[in-house]
């Protein structure tokens, strides 16, 4: 999993005011503008970060299945929101037509703006691959902003969360690829920086930071390993188990019933998800009487899911709570070829009856 | 590269209602012209838009018509829900529409040359099969055997009961009417229209289904058929799921692994046997 | 132009201030539609509506009766916030023994004429479209209307407060600050007004009913009551605002 | 008709009706004025809820000042409990209230009184007849509505006020923002409203002798615990459940309320008479200007007190917003719930005036008991005074029945059932 011949120059190390050059070179050198999680007003949203201190830097967040808290600490993971805010909005005129369809407007987009998503995680780097190959070119409004992002700069976690369960579906809680910085934070002050692109070695290079000694490469691999352990120990049966087990078990209504008998379906899960992506067509008039189709976030926990004119093909919320496990586990990977879970654990502490994912795979597949 | 637009996805064309036709009740049928080419084959369906209202994902009910510069299309539409009832009640000559498609996979016709077609078709499931009939009608040569089995609750719901005649006087095609509840003057059979595979009189491996109804009725379809010995690949569904987008964005129409839109609505048995049997999927 | 009556039955005149602010802030609607009755403004065309939105529950035969002549004039009758919808804040005092209920406010009790029960108008007359909310929501009356004039109605979707919480980017009350919310249990179509105050949801635009049974809509109060709510912030839910559907809840 | 008094109270709104009784002759003998309106009980409904959830309760009394009640029930408990609100944060809450002020008087002169002062039938007609004015009100009303939306999240029943303080307040800058808006669209409209409302000649003028009651304040009358009649202070606990009479009349659900067996007058204009002098200086400049820095003689010319108190609420709702600061601390203060029984009382005064509630609360932190007094409820008797001295002993004809129904209006008794709807109904006796 872990290259054990260590090679020290690809890291360099610095501390936190090393970030605030980083986003200083990147708005002002390189003239881009920077997107990802914000604190403001006491809580981590998503936004635009111009400089350290829009960063959660000094914050960390306590999760148990259901609860969320932000303490002081430097271990910031996520909260409820995620890149998928700024890909996919949560809801967005997509047309306006003239009610005799010879004119049509769509937004305007400004393609010339170049963002950088800063600060994102490991778990959001994968989920943003899925959003990919799942929405990708199909959707305009996705690839439009996709292509906007000229970089992405990863903040790995060496101390996951205790929903956090990326290592074993292989999306953390550190970067492989994809990446063009990715930054960890060994303790409250020092900063171990690695690129992954040529972008990145240039912006990197102008950090002027001291290349890391072996000490500081050991620790911060002994600790991503840990990290990465951690996040791995979560289910009884390894993943092709599980899907065949889940793919087996799908008719068994006893058992999802049983599963999915504390959800009330409200769909928190849906919305937190980094990956959920489907969509709900609002259709109005607005007051220049044009027609207007709006694309608002749904989900497959909602009742309306699957509700058509005079009946309902998942009218029992099982079988909604259902597809939401299979999908990830399932039918992703049949669709996209990797799983739809990155394990970020945002279903789990958003959940206002605390169901727990993990625990509703584990008793699906051993039930 | 060029991204493409949402204009391109999204925008709805023109269509002018041109002709109505009162098929049973609450269903109609409406011709609507559109200006230039509108490629659409039997088994696929376009979004029709009631302009503020919404968006429905309605199949092909004929062969598109070119006339000059522009495309006559039918389309019908059983009154149901928001959109549909806008459509049905509101909807005359001379009103405007808006279309977006041809969107989804049709009925593999051109690729069952040669074969004998049983079609099975529940209520308004006879909408996207009355394209079938149409083509077959002008490739007759194309095509062995024909049988059409259609069944409505009653016979007053059938559609397209000016046509049924033309049909079984086509040569080497079957008709098999049913109607679930015994109506005075009925003299078809009485009963559900999957009974009536018992009558279909071919070699099973020269012959594809072609099934669109209530999901109940096509599972039963499907397995009559089995029972008779069609293969797995050689029956097709047209699905039905809810669907807002018809281009694969809204992920709403999602059965098991497909989405409904762009991978469907007419699938292969053989796709999809993991899925059909499991209720709510 | 299309005609527009608004009745009052037992309720508090918000939802048809809202309506009436919506549509003066909505001008061009003001050329489509055409009050015919509307107390408020002093018309009182009585012959026939369009669209008749009725506030209020119904609690008395004088209401009753008059409910249903004014339906009898109408087209489209629209069910207009959770009193006509659901019975309403005054649903609270539903079940109780409604003489108890008048001596606690009036010397003379025998003398007032009231049902035991506040009814939801649908128990009375066809309703053709409702707008939950107390008050409802100003955007959902414009939206019906333009819908309207060209011919339809909208759709409406069955969903939680908690879907308009995250759209709006908001972060949970409930699961980050421990403040107990009944937006998972309570219809949408507020905007998630109460979460955008940081406060929890009390549950003004009725339960849902999909989706719920006894069990899971205990096991949710449960866990209301764990995070310290009030009981009184569920006999509001359960016995108010979503009377009506508690009881078809519980019947499973 | 009965006369008595009993401890609880109800609130009356929405529906009435104009009772005229004629002689023989058909000449006018009394007037009542009723209420219609089915009760909704909320004195009884309170009971058993715990404290913290009242506002929201008791602010579904009203679709129009809905917030009054809401801070009133609030201040309540906060007495009751000897909570201590911080400044800034009553301050907040206050401007709520005048938000409300400024809405609630600009749809009571724009949509019922002003047909009256005008002589058009409806609001409706206005828009033929005066185009501008018309805008002018639309404008007034979408600025208002905007207004308290940002600061409450709705029109009415507004979310952030809770027992404590509020729950959330707005940032700095969208408070700047708010202001801007203000400046640059309500400020315009309500000053060629204001210079409209105040150069009408169709005030009649001759003297009514009423007496006013207000809380008693500091400053121009708001909130507080002390009632002021005339010159008679007294304790709001003693003044509604000791001294003023109640009556219910036969079958009717509305209850009168009378002072020393008199009528008396509350809302804007008994405020207005006995404060005027503390109304915002540049609102007092702006009265001068047009001659009305005066005691209104009566209640006809109450558009005057309406305009006044909208101005005043516009000016220092502007100056709160362009010296904001947001306080980054929770608004809301946990409460703890006393050991013993808690009476918790307040008077606010709602854009119609004074509003009473008194709980009383018990260890848990439930309501014993309740009662509430609106404003409407108490100006129905000094409504029925006036009206009837206007017509009494003429023959009955269409003008004595309007003028019956001008004086309902003038009162503003609620929205709903204000008198354009009332239905009159006569009453004949031999
Ligand atoms: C591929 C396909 C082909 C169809 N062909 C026909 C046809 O030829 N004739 C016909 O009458 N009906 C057809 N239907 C069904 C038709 O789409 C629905 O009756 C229609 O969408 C109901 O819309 P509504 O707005 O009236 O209903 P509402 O219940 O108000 O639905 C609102 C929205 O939900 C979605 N929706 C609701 N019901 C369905 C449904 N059954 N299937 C898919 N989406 C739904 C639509 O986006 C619709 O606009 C077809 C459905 C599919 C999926
Ligand atoms: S399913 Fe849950 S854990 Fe998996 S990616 Fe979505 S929110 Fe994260
Ligand atoms: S704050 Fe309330 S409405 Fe919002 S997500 Fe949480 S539980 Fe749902
Ligand atoms: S959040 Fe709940 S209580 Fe608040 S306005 Fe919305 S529905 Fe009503």
């Amino acid at each position: 999993m872990i290259n054990v011949s260590i090679r020290t120059d690809l890291y360099y190390v610095g501390n936190i005011y090393d970030l605030d050059k980083l986003i200083r070179i990147l708005r002002e050198t390189y003239g881009r503008r920077l997107q990802g999680y914000k604190y403001y007003g006491g809580k981590v949203t998503w936004g635009e970060i111009n400089g350290i201190s829009d960063l959660p830097l000094s914050v960390e967040d306590y999760v148990e299945p259901g609860l969320y808290r932000l303490r002081e600490g430097y271990r910031f993971r996520h909260s409820s929101v995620s890149p998928k805010l700024f890909l996919l909005p949560s809801k967005q005129i997509y047309i306006v037509e003239s009610n005799d369809f010879s004119q049509a407007k769509v937004l305007d987009y400004n393609v010339s703006i170049q963002y950088v998503l800063f600060g994102i995680k490991p778990c959001d780097l994968n989920a943003i691959n899925v959003l990919d190959r799942m929405i990708g070119e199909k959707n305009p409004v996705y690839a439009h902003r996709r292509r906007s992002i000229s970089a992405i700069i990863v903040e790995e976690c060496l101390e996951p969360n205790n929903n956090c369960f990326c290592g074993v579906m292989n999306s953390g809680p550190f970067v492989e690829k994809d990446f063009d910085i990715a930054y960890a934070r060994l303790d409250d002050k020092r900063v171990i920086f690695k690129y992954g692109s040529s972008f990145g070695r240039d912006v990197l290079s102008k950090l002027e930071l001291r290349i890391a000694g072996e000490k500081e490469v050991y620790e911060y691999l002994e600790k991503t390993k840990l990290a990465r352990e951690r996040t791995s120990a979560v289910f009884k049966k390894s993943m092709k188990e599980i899907q065949e087990s889940l793919m087996n078990k799908a008719r068994d209504k006893e058992l999802w019933l049983k599963i999915s008998e504390n959800c009330v379906g409200c769909g928190n899960c849906n919305f937190v998800c980094p990956t959920c992506f489907c969509l709900e067509f609002d259709y109005s008039i607005n007051g220049e009487d044009q027609g207007v189709k709006i694309a608002n976030w749904t989900g497959c926990l909602l009742y309306s899911y699957g509700q058509v004119a005079g009946g309902h093909f998942r009218p029992e919320l099982y079988t909604r709570y259902r597809h939401f496990i299979l999908h990830k586990f399932v039918f992703y990977p049949r669709q996209i070829e990797r799983l739809g879970c990155v394990g970020c654990g945002r279903c789990i502490t958003w959940c206002p009856m605390s169901i727990d994912l993990r625990e509703c795979v584990n008793n699906a597949i051993s039930g | 590269m060029q991204v493409v637009n949402l204009i391109e996805v999204l925008k709805s064309k023109k269509a002018i209602v041109v002709r109505t036709i009162d098929e049973a009740p609450g269903v109609k049928t409406f011709a609507l012209k559109l200006s230039g080419e509108y490629d659409i084959k039997p088994g696929q369906f376009s979004m029709l838009y009631y302009w503020g209202i919404g968006e429905a994902p309605i199949s092909l009910a004929n062969l598109p018509l070119k006339t000059g510069s522009s495309t006559i299309i039918e389309h019908t539409v059983r009154s149901t829900g928001v959109v549909t009832n806008t459509i049905v009640e509101n909807a005359r000559i001379g009103s405007v529409l808006g279309v977006r498609g041809p969107y989804g996979k049709g009925w593999p016709l051109e690729k069952h040359e040669n074969m004998n077609i049983v079609i099975v078709a529940g209520g308004i499931g006879l909408a996207p099969l009355r394209p079938v009939i149409k083509y077959i009608e002008k490739n007759r040569e194309k095509y062995k055997d024909v049988y059409l089995l259609y069944g409505a609750r009653t016979p007053a719901d059938m559609l397209y009961k000016y046509e049924h005649e033309s049909y079984s006087r086509m040569p080497g095609v079957k008709v098999l009417l049913s109607s679930d509840v015994r109506v005075e003057g009925w003299s078809h059979h009485v009963g559900f229209v999957t009974d009536l595979v018992k009558y279909v009189d071919v070699r099973t491996e020269e012959t594809v289904a072609y099934v669109c109804g209530p999901e109940v009725m096509m599972r039963v379809a499907v397995k009559k058929l089995l029972d008779k010995g069609f293969r797995k690949d050689n029956i097709f569904l047209s699905l039905e799921r809810r669907m807002r987008c018809g281009v694969g964005i809204c992920g709403t129409c999602q059965f098991g692994h497909y989405f409904v839109c762009r991978d469907g609505p007419v699938f292969s048995y053989s796709e999809i046997e993991d899925y059909l049997w499991i209720e709510g999927v | 132009m299309i005609r527009v009556a608004f009745l009052k039955l037992t309720s508090c005149s918000g939802c048809l201030n809202q309506s009436l602010v919506a549509l003066l802030s909505n001008e061009e609607l003001l050329g489509k539609f055409e009050f015919a009755y509307f107390t408020e403004l002093g018309l009182l065309t009585e012959d026939y509506f369009d669209i008749l939105f009725v506030e209020g529950s119904v609690s008395n035969s004088k209401q009753e009766k008059e409910l249903r002549e004014f339906r009898k004039k109408s087209k489209t009758l629209v069910a207009l916030g959770t009193c006509a919808v659901q019975g309403g804040i005054q649903s609270l005092r539903s079940g109780e023994d409604v003489e108890e209920v008048k001596k606690t406010v009036y010397p003379f009790p025998d003398k007032i004429d009231i049902y035991s029960d506040p009814k939801p108008i649908s128990d009375v007359v066809k309703v053709d479209f409702a707008i939950t909310g107390c008050p409802i929501n100003g955007d959902a009356v414009v939206n019906f209307l333009r819908k309207y004039d060209v011919g339809g109605l909208p759709l409406i979707l069955p969903e939680s407060v908690c879907c308009e919480c995250k759209r709006n980017g908001l972060t949970c009350v409930m699961v980050a600050q421990g403040t107990p919310c009944l937006g998972p249990v309570t219809v949408s179509g507020c905007g998630a007004l109460c979460p955008s105050f940081q406060r929890g949801c009390y549950g003004c635009y009725g339960l849902r009913t999909w989706d719920l049974d006894k069990t899971r809509l205990e096991k949710f109060f449960d866990k209301l009551l764990k995070l310290g709510a009030p009981e009184s912030m569920i006999q509001v839910i359960a016995r108010g605002y979503g009377y009506r559907s508690y009881k078809y809840v519980r019947r499973g | 008709m009965s006369h008595l008094r009993t401890q609880p109270l109800v609130r009356v709104e929405g529906e009435g009706e104009i009772a005229v009784v004629v002689d023989g002759n058909n000449r006018v003998i009394d007037v009542e004025y009723h209420i219609t309106e089915a009760p909704r009980f909320f004195e009884y409904i309170v009971r058993n809820k715990h404290f913290t959830i009242v506002p929201d309760l008791v602010s579904r009394i009203c679709g129009l000042c809905g917030s009054s009640y809401e801070l009133g029930a609030a201040r309540a408990f906060e007495v009751g409990f000897e909570i201590n609100v911080p400044e800034k944060i009553e301050k907040y809450r206050v401007m709520i209230h005048l938000a409300e002020r400024i809405k609630s008087h600009v749809l009571h002169i724009g949509f019922l009184n002003l047909p009256d002062l005008i002589g058009t039938r409806t609001f409706m007609d206005l828009e033929k007849r005066n185009p501008e004015i018309f805008r002018i009100i639309i404008n007034l009303v979408k600025t208002s509505e905007f207004l308290m939306k940002s600061l409450g999240g709705r029109i009415h029943n507004v979310v952030p006020i809770q027992v404590g303080g509020v729950s959330k307040l707005i940032s700095r800058e969208e408070a700047v923002k708010l202001g801007k808006l203000m400046r640059d669209v309500l400020a315009p409209s309500l000053e060629k409203f204001a210079d409209f409302i105040l150069s009408l000649e169709t005030y009649p003028d001759e003297k009514q002798e009423l007496v006013l009651c207000t809380v008693l304040e500091e400053g121009y009358p708001h909130m507080s615990t002390m009632i002021e009649c005339n010159d008679t202070r007294m304790p709001a606990y003693e003044f509604y459940e000791k001294t003023v009479e109640v009556i219910q009349r036969d079958n009717k659900t509305a209850l009168l309320y009378k002072l020393n067996g008199r009528p008396y007058v509350v809302g804007p204009i008994a405020r207005f008479n006995k404060n005027r002098d503390k109304l915002h200086p540049m609102t007092i400049d702006l009265l001068r200007q047009y001659g009305w820095n005066r005691k209104l003689n009566n209640v006809f010319q109450g558009a005057v007190a309406r305009i006044a108190e909208t101005h005043d609420a516009m000016i220092r709702i502007l100056e709160f917003l362009e010296n904001y600061e947001s306080i980054s601390t929770s608004g809301v203060l946990k409460p703890v719930t006393g050991s013993e029984m808690n009476l918790c009382v307040n008077a606010i005064e709602a854009p119609r005036g004074i509003l009473y509630h008194r709980y009383t609360v018990d260890k848990y932190g439930l309501i014993t008991e309740a009662n509430l007094v609106t404003p409407t409820a108490q100006n129905i008797a000094a409504l029925e005074e006036i009206g009837k001295h206007m017509v009494l002993n003429e023959v009955l004809n269409e003008n004595i029945l309007d003028t019956l129904r001008k004086v309902a209006v003038a009162f503003d008794p609620c929205i709903s059932c204000s008198v354009h709807s009332m239905r009159v109904k006569i009453v004949k006796k031999y």
